[in-house]
């Protein structure tokens, strides 16, 4: 797996769809199967597969660790604060009606701004688990026999 | 028109049970097959003639609607992301020092015609 | 028979022999393999049983995060599972028997409902509501309360927000719990070329100490 | 006229199990697991069909996008034992 040009182009070619379908599930879920949970996790397969096949450390630039720490924050965030501002318009607390001129025009914004949060939180916290995961484990491969002297001359810190 | 229904109707009735036909057929080879590259071969019956044929049954059923477009996507993706796949597995087969069996099967007999000699993973 | 039953049928078949067969093999790298054809299998059949969000869940989580995430703790741990004592096993068994044998029981009582049957609470209670709150009413179009018409987005991010939101923090706490256990630098030790596959780090370093 | 192509899936569903569970080699489990990913994804789009619902072909959709994210991680994890290290694009590849 040392030649891994093939794999480079169809990543290139697949991690835009991968986004772009996440983006999908994540705005389209009041009308089809989908909602923030499913969108988040797409969208943090979609980086994982960019990690994957160009190293961590140029995941880490694409999308560095403090923001990923920021977000997982800010969509729990998001989603209480969707909760104060329905009390601060006068209802209970997650009580989308108030939001919009019509009471369902109110619950259908609600749910996009929670399931938004949602999304937010999931997509950072999967990405955040896999960057704790990865780089971590241990150089070698010896359990299945597939390290041959040919690549562990070309490791770096082998 | 009616004519073309029919027509519509048994071609894809058709390429649906060669599809599934194609799909057993994969997995049996699957199966049956000595050692990993040969087995990959197999498999591949069921990435490319399986799913293009069943897809394409499934795209004639549904006619020009959105479901056309949406399993025209999931072709599109099969096309590139199981060759890719099944690339690099063969890449990751051969670098474990996996090598092909390059001899026919009645010499197989004498000298065990299996790769998994020493190479099984659960002992 | 209906075509769904029988298709269940096939599919609940096979999601027994790959559980029988994860409990059976002892190498944790096809265990993490079966585990997600174990994940294909149950999306499959959310799908036929009409779960549509589930199932995409299921798919989106099972697919690729799932077999990510279990290789990576597998890094961290041994490959191979080790056998508990006959003792043990025998007494795993037990519980297992008299707890399956019991949850049979139950289903032959005669008050327990049918798969299904639209008369119980689960359908009669709050859900004819939440239906007739989300999707238009046939040609009376009387103002919704809801103006969306997936119903279970509607119970999710409406009905149930608080759930939703514990659900959220319960997503957050797991993130941080994993970034408080496993940190976030990357730990690579340049010492030891080769390190020793059991994981026993203080052999390997006492090893190294006597080189 | 779907039941030709569910039996048939359904039938390589099962052979793939076999071949998945009974290995031998690791490569041949990620193989086996490779094949039931297509399979499912074809399942789910002729179940679809079957039961006149077309929303499923969405999950079909995501499966047909994210299977491959497994097969790549599972391949990178037994070469080189972690997730860090990029690819290697080797120059001889490139012309």
């Amino acid at each position: 797996m040392d030649h891994h040009f093939v794999i480079r182009v169809v990543g290139k070619l697949l991690i835009p769809l991968v986004l772009l379908f996440a983006l999908y599930v994540q705005f389209h879920g009041d009308y089809g199967p989908g909602g923030g949970f499913q969108a988040g996790v797409i969208f943090a397969a979609g980086f994982i597969l960019y990690g994957l096949i160009y190293g961590l450390d140029t995941l880490r630039r694409v999308f560095p660790p403090w923001l990923v720490r920021l977000l997982v924050a800010f969509g729990v965030l998001i989603y209480a604060g969707t909760g104060i501002a329905s009390m601060i318009l006068g209802s209970k607390y997650l009580d989308y009606s108030v939001l919009g001129p019509t009471a369902a025009k109110g619950q259908h914004y609600g749910i996009l701004i929670v399931e938004f949060g949602v999304g937010m939180t999931v997509a950072s916290a999967m990405v955040l688990i896999f960057y704790s995961f990865a780089g971590r484990g241990r150089q070698t491969g010896e359990d299945f026999g597939e390290i041959d002297s040919e690549d562990r001359r070309d490791r770096p810190d082998g | 028109m009616e004519i073309v229904n029919h027509i519509l109707f048994y071609a894809s009735w058709a390429l649906l049970a060669a599809g599934g036909l194609l799909c057993v057929i994969g997995a049996f080879g699957l199966v049956r097959f000595p050692e990993t590259y040969t087995r990959m071969h197999a498999a591949g019956v069921i990435d490319t003639g399986g799913a293009l044929l069943i897809l394409a049954g499934l795209m004639l059923q549904s006619g020009l609607t959105l479901e056309t477009v949406k399993l025209a996507l999931i072709m599109f993706f099969l096309l590139f992301t199981s060759p890719t796949a099944g690339y690099a597995l063969a890449r990751g087969t051969w670098s474990a020092g996996h090598r092909p069996i390059t001899h026919t099967r009645s010499d197989a007999r004498t000298d065990g015609h299996s790769d998994s000699a020493g190479m099984t993973d659960d002992g | 028979m209906t075509v769904e039953e029988i298709i269940n049928i096939v599919l609940l078949t096979m999601l027994a022999l790959t559980a029988v067969g994860i409990a059976r093999l002892r190498n944790l790298f096809a265990v993490t393999m079966l585990s997600g054809i174990y994940s294909l299998l149950s999306a499959s059949i959310f799908v036929v049983l009409d779960a549509v969000d589930v199932a995409f869940t299921e798919a989106a989580v099972g697919a690729g995060i799932t077999t990510v995430l279990l290789l990576g703790t597998l890094m961290l741990t041994d490959r191979e599972a080790r056998d508990g004592s006959r003792a043990n096993r025998a007494g795993a068994m037990i519980v297992v028997v008299a707890l399956g044998g019991a949850l049979f029981y139950a289903t032959l009582d005669p008050m327990m409902p049918r798969f299904g049957d639209p008369r119980t609470p689960a359908q009669t209670h709050v859900a004819p509501q939440y239906l007739k709150d989300t999707v238009p009413q046939g040609s009376s179009k009387e103002p919704v309360k809801v103006g969306i018409p997936n119903v279970v987005t509607t119970v999710l991010a409406s009905y149930r927000g608080y759930d939703t939101l514990g659900e959220t923090v319960v997503i957050f706490t797991a993130g941080i719990a994993v970034l408080l256990l496993l940190g976030q630098r990357r730990r690579r030790r340049r010492d030891t070329p080769g390190q020793n596959p059991s994981g026993n780090k203080d052999a390997d370093r006492a090893a190294g100490a006597e080189d | 006229m779907f039941w030709a192509a569910m039996i048939g899936i359904l039938v390589a569903l099962a052979l793939a199990l076999v071949r998945a569970i009974a290995g031998p080699t690791v490569y041949d489990r990620i193989l086996a697991v490779n094949s039931f990913g297509t399979l499912t994804v074809l399942a789910l789009s002729v179940i679809g069909f079957l039961m006149g619902r077309p929303d499923f072909l969405d999950i079909a959709l995501v499966y047909a996008l994210i299977n491959f994210i497994g097969t790549i991680a599972v391949l990178k994890f037994l070469r080189y034992g972690d997730f860090a290290r990029a690819t290697q694009a080797d120059d001889n590849d490139l012309v």
